[in-house]
């Protein structure tokens, strides 16, 4: 079996579920003959038609309304947005439509659509094609957020979140769409929606992170082992709901934790972490918890942006931080 | 250089029909379906029925029994003809005015009642499968509709998606790209105007330059065409005509169905801060149930027995509506999570017990 | 002087700004003949006239955008979104350009537009007329939102909102609008945008919230008194920046801390001030800070409307288990 | 029933003007500026600097000394037409293909270069107070267009918003709410639509059953003409027409401008994935700049020398430009919070703080 990026584990899986469920349909701009312009979308235009997988005018707003409409008639709409930064005309159709269907109606009509988006920053990308703004989409009660950080969390997921029957939001960080690869069997099998995946076991100090910053975190656990500094590191990876037993229960373990997310601070999903653990794990916490994070301002474009996003350094030096307290 | 000297590359032409006159009288030939006594009679018992479903549901707001309510009170025609002329297994995206429309396709007075009413039940359907809730964010439900359009046309079926709006919501982007979306991709997409000359207080003309609303069609590149939406019988076979074409693969059709909102906008509006009582009145000349009956009369022996005994029916049958909606069951309060998601997330399990749990004492205690 | 209402004094701060300031321009639905659906705006147009007052189509994102074009120019837009559960479609424009038009363009242009909506619930309103996503925009960097409770607070805020020379999104609680009378002098005199205000001095618990829920904190603070316990009650008004020092040092002296949101918990405002606390305050904290929150559902239709927002009660209780911990 | 039955209420023609056509003839009258050799010339210079410009900036991209950038090739006259056209004083909204609109009117090519080197300061603009930066969220700014548009009105100043947006981006809905605000409130301001058939990957009647893009201004009660977008003397000259129809208080417009885009999308797109060569061959026969030249040839005696005069002068300022650009000294870290609000707030001044403490020691580290 070939290893394979996290871009093409997506890729498989859209295949997979384009070949295993008749309902399933792709669709966004440029994902047809093109196949995106990351080209996740590579080939299935050819493969399963243009009926299956087709270009849609410029529009998010309609991508997202049309994606529910589909829904509602029993489809598997998989939507793409090219780029998160374009994923704001959606909001109102997923926060006033796709999210209520199924409450409104009673379960009378339900709304199992995804929308893939391909998010973060580090590519040295324009303005507005670099954003983390999933702290709004995990605001919305009876949505599902999930981001993968491998190419086996990105097949098991992005199938997991096709084969649910609710919608999801679905954020591939696209940094590290290439960076690593992994052999993942192409078995269709989906992975949990509801639970963290823990990267590495250690003692000392809990990492939480998900996303492109799974990798500055393992390096940064990886440098802080060599001086003899254990990290558990967890990939929350669906940051909703959350699955903060196995966060507390990290951190019941370590007392101490850190939270790396490439967003920014305020009002971000980090906030809700560090108020959970605060409120539930008060009792297991030697030191503050602390978040490394984007800052409280506009993405910079790229001549800044390692400047914005958590490195590394900014890691160890909040684990040291939290180490040194109490 | 003038208009003259440039080359014309694209012409269009918009077109109104209408029927029967205010007097009720033929301006033209009748459609087929209009030469059936039971077909008009059915027409007709709709905007009966809906009319005194509204009056009686403006009464229970009044009285404290029910919250906002928006009236149709006027625009019954435009529904009822496009409730009557679609087919069961068609779909139906409503706003909150095509009462007329949905009791035709099974959705009974007492869920909208429920709905007002401020409870989620009165979206369940329970005789309509497939329709759309009501929306009330505007024009959000014409994406939705080239959506469902879509399914229909990738699965072959011979059904046809509609969507209604007011003229107000045809100033919204997502009226645009839905639009756009269905001469692109050539959806079986039939969408209504209900041009009801108001967005609450906003008239008509504040909304667009644009002399008709039906000639925004002319921007997706699909057929747009203007009806009397106070005539019934043209509104009913405007509908068909649309609904046909996208049937049998035409494509969509967008129609803007002229009529006048006698109501206030709901009853939590004062109509008359914006408008002139007198313009109502003058509109009032044009009531498509006025219309019909007046056809009705002059063509079928309608008469004041007739028209008492429908009046009758209707308003027992609302009677009953009303008794199922003030007879509803409560709604128990951490039913708010169980619709939420098909299987509640762990991480909400607390949140559920903990309404459950006020909930009982606060029954155990009254 | 007559005392006025929030709404009163909302439509007051109008009048004043238009009245001192030409650049001043009023506009939304409804907002002209009609005087806005909540009689915001009453009178505004028959005063300033068309040009100034005006009535837009019935379009949001429109709305927000020659909200920044205006602001572009020099003028200083107070736009009105009719209800907060209409505001999404703004949601691309505030974040895309209403924030960075500054920072984009290096202070050649600013953006000092307003953005009014009424928020909230408990009016007993049909579906989407009671939201309270006041934290979606808390996560935009680059605005401030701004949320009064009181007559007084509503007219100096709208006041500062209005001469802040960048763009705020002004949030009005709807359920108190007509709730409450005090004597509002029409000086022109702005409140700090940047400050919690204290409602009530206490030692035993600081209550921190905003909007409406000061109303219901306020009572249970009363009731609370009424048991011996005194609470230090903060309406962070503000909520974006946030002031924390004021929290901070309120739970320095009361060592205990309720926030009390109508927003969903998951990723609300109150997890960013928890957040915050746990990092700042973790040394004077005696109890877990508890959040009083919505719950994670859909805003219910409005039979449930009651179940869903916080009452007295559920804040009494959370006051009570911070006061039994430790 | 037929149309003929059917009453027409509105009628609508879209009109296209071409004054030179490929081989740089006359097809019609010139209009008066085109007398002007001083005039052709500097539309032709503009056209030929941005080509030069275009050029450079693929070759610094590819060799890693700039990001992603947009190239304008083979569309050049659609810009060079407007921003001759415009006043100082107007305000233009421009996309990322607008470079020779930009230049005229003050913006540097070294702001362009610094934009794409990911660096705010490209948008400051040093010489070009008013005009919007290059918005890259598609169509957001035509609603911006319409509130600028509404300050000059409201200020009854003699001025004119532009906006310049793509075929694709016709699609979107803030495209369609910004020329019906336009139109309802008769605002100063020329929407001119790039049409170059392409949105990337997906072709022009992907996005539109309409016939042409022009019509979508009926949709906003608007006058639309559609414009060979690779004749810059057609392209000013209605460009021309529109702003004074605008300035005059006469209303505004929508001008679709027919052009193609000879390169990728942007230099991180791969064009051969999704079109033939030979088609974009084909176009090249429709080359803006080579039809100025052969009318400057055929009727000012424009030669080889003037023409290598020309290109040795734009090359010497696009080198000037990029040693500037590579000269941009770099951009302290901190700065990232300088301009977000007018004052910082205190509770950013830690993150500030950190950034810049850091910013030192990566320094002193170098
Ligand atoms: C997106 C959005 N904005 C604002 C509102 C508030 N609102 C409800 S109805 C209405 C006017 C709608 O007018 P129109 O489309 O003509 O429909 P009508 O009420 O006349 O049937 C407005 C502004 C809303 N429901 N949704
Ligand atoms: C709202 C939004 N969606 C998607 C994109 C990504 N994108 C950038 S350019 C482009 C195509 C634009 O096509 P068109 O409007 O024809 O302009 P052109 O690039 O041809 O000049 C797309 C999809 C974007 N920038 N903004
Ligand atoms: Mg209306
Ligand atoms: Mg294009």
């Amino acid at each position: 079996m070939a290893e394979i990026t996290i871009l093409e584990a997506v890729n498989l899986a859209l295949a997979r579920a384009l070949e295993e469920y008749p309902d399933v349909v792709v669709f966004g701009e440029d994902v047809g003959v093109n196949g995106g312009v990351f080209r996740a979308t590579e080939g299935l235009q050819k493969q399963y038609g243009t009926e299956r997988v087709l270009d849609t005018p410029l529009a998010e707003t309609m991508i997202a309304g049309m994606a529910i409409g589909m829904a509602a008639q029993g489809l598997r709409p998989v939507a793409e947005i090219q780029f998160m930064g374009f994923i704001y005309p959606t909001i109102e159709q997923m926060i006033c439509h796709a999210t209520r269907l199924r409450n409104r109606t009673r379960g009378r009509i339900t709304c199992p659509m995804v929308l893939r988006a391909p998010y973060g920053g580090g590519i040295h990308a324009p303005e507005h094609h670099s954003e983390s703004t999933e702290a709004i989409f995990a605001h919305m009660p009876g949505l599902r957020v999930v981001i993968p950080s491998s190419p086996l969390r990105a097949y098991g997921l992005l199938l997991a979140a096709i084969q649910d029957p609710d919608p999801v939001v679905f954020l591939e960080p696209k940094r590290i769409y290439r960076m690593m690869k992994q052999e993942v069997p192409d078995d269709g099998e989906a992975l949990p929606l509801d639970v963290c995946f823990q990267l590495r076991d250690g003692t000392d100090v809990t990492l939480v992170t998900w996303g492109a910053m799974t990798h500055e975190t393992l390096q940064a656990a990886e440098q802080l082992e060599a001086e003899g500094i254990g990290c558990d590191v967890l990939d929350v990876a669906t940051i909703k709901p959350l699955d903060m037993e196995t966060i507390l229960n990290s951190v019941a373990k370590t007392g101490r934790c850190v939270i790396v997310h490439e967003a920014a601070r305020t009002c971000g999903v980090g906030a809700e972490i560090a108020a959970q653990l605060a409120e539930h794990g008060l009792l297991s916490l030697f030191a503050a918890v602390q978040r490394v994070t984007g800052y409280d301002t506009i993405m910079p474009m790229f001549k800044l942006e390692n400047d914005y996003m958590p490195s590394t350094e900014r890691i160890i030096t909040a684990v040291k931080k939290t180490l040194e307290e109490a | 250089m003038t208009n003259e000297e440039k080359k014309c590359i694209a012409k269009f032409e918009i077109h109104y029909t209408q029927l029967l006159n205010q007097a009720g009288e033929r301006v033209g030939p009748l459609p087929e379906f209009a030469a059936s006594y039971e077909t008009l009679l059915a027409l007709y018992r709709t905007m009966v029925q809906t009319r005194t479903f509204d009056s009686k549901a403006i009464a229970l707001q009044r009285t404290g029994k029910m919250g906002t309510y928006s009236s149709s009170l006027g625009q019954e025609a435009v529904a009822t003809g496009i409730g009557h002329a679609m087919l069961f297994e068609d779909v139906l995206l409503p706003t909150y005015r095509e009462y007329a429309a949905q009791f035709q396709r099974g959705v009974a007075m007492s869920e909208i009642l429920r709905y007002w009413g401020g409870d989620e039940r009165g979206m369940a359907y329970a005789e309509q499968p497939h329709d759309m809730p009501i929306t009330v964010p505007i024009a959000t439900h014409v994406p939705q509709c080239a959506g469902i359009a879509y399914a229909m046309k990738l699965r072959k079926e011979a059904r046809v998606a509609v969507c209604v709006l007011g003229d107000g919501a045809t100033s919204k982007g997502d009226f645009y790209e839905g639009i756009n979306l269905a001469g692109a991709w050539q959806l079986p997409m039939v969408v209504v105007v209900t041009n009801n000359h108001w967005a609450i207080s906003v008239p008509r003309k504040v909304q667009s330059h644009a002399q008709t609303l039906a000639q925004k069609a002319i921007a997706a590149g699909i057929p747009g065409e203007q009806v009397d939406g106070n005539d019934v019988i043209a509104m009913r076979h405007v509908m068909s005509n649309a609904l046909e074409k996208a049937r049998s693969g035409g494509g969509p059709t967008l129609i803007e169905a002229i009529t006048y909102r006698m109501h206030d906008h709901t009853t939590a509006d004062d109509a008359s801060r914006y408008r002139e009582q007198a313009i109502v009145d003058e509109h009032k000349r044009l009531d498509p149930i006025d219309r019909l009956r007046k056809y009705l009369i002059a063509n079928h022996n309608w008469d004041d027995t007739k028209e008492q005994a429908l009046h009758d029916a209707c308003a027992a049958d609302v009677e009953a509506a009303v008794n199922s909606y003030l007879d509803t069951p409560p709604v128990p309060p951490e039913s708010m999570f169980d619709y939420l998601y098909e299987t509640l997330p762990d991480a909400l399990q607390s949140q559920r017990d903990e309404v459950e749990r006020r909930g009982k004492q606060q029954k155990g205690g009254d």
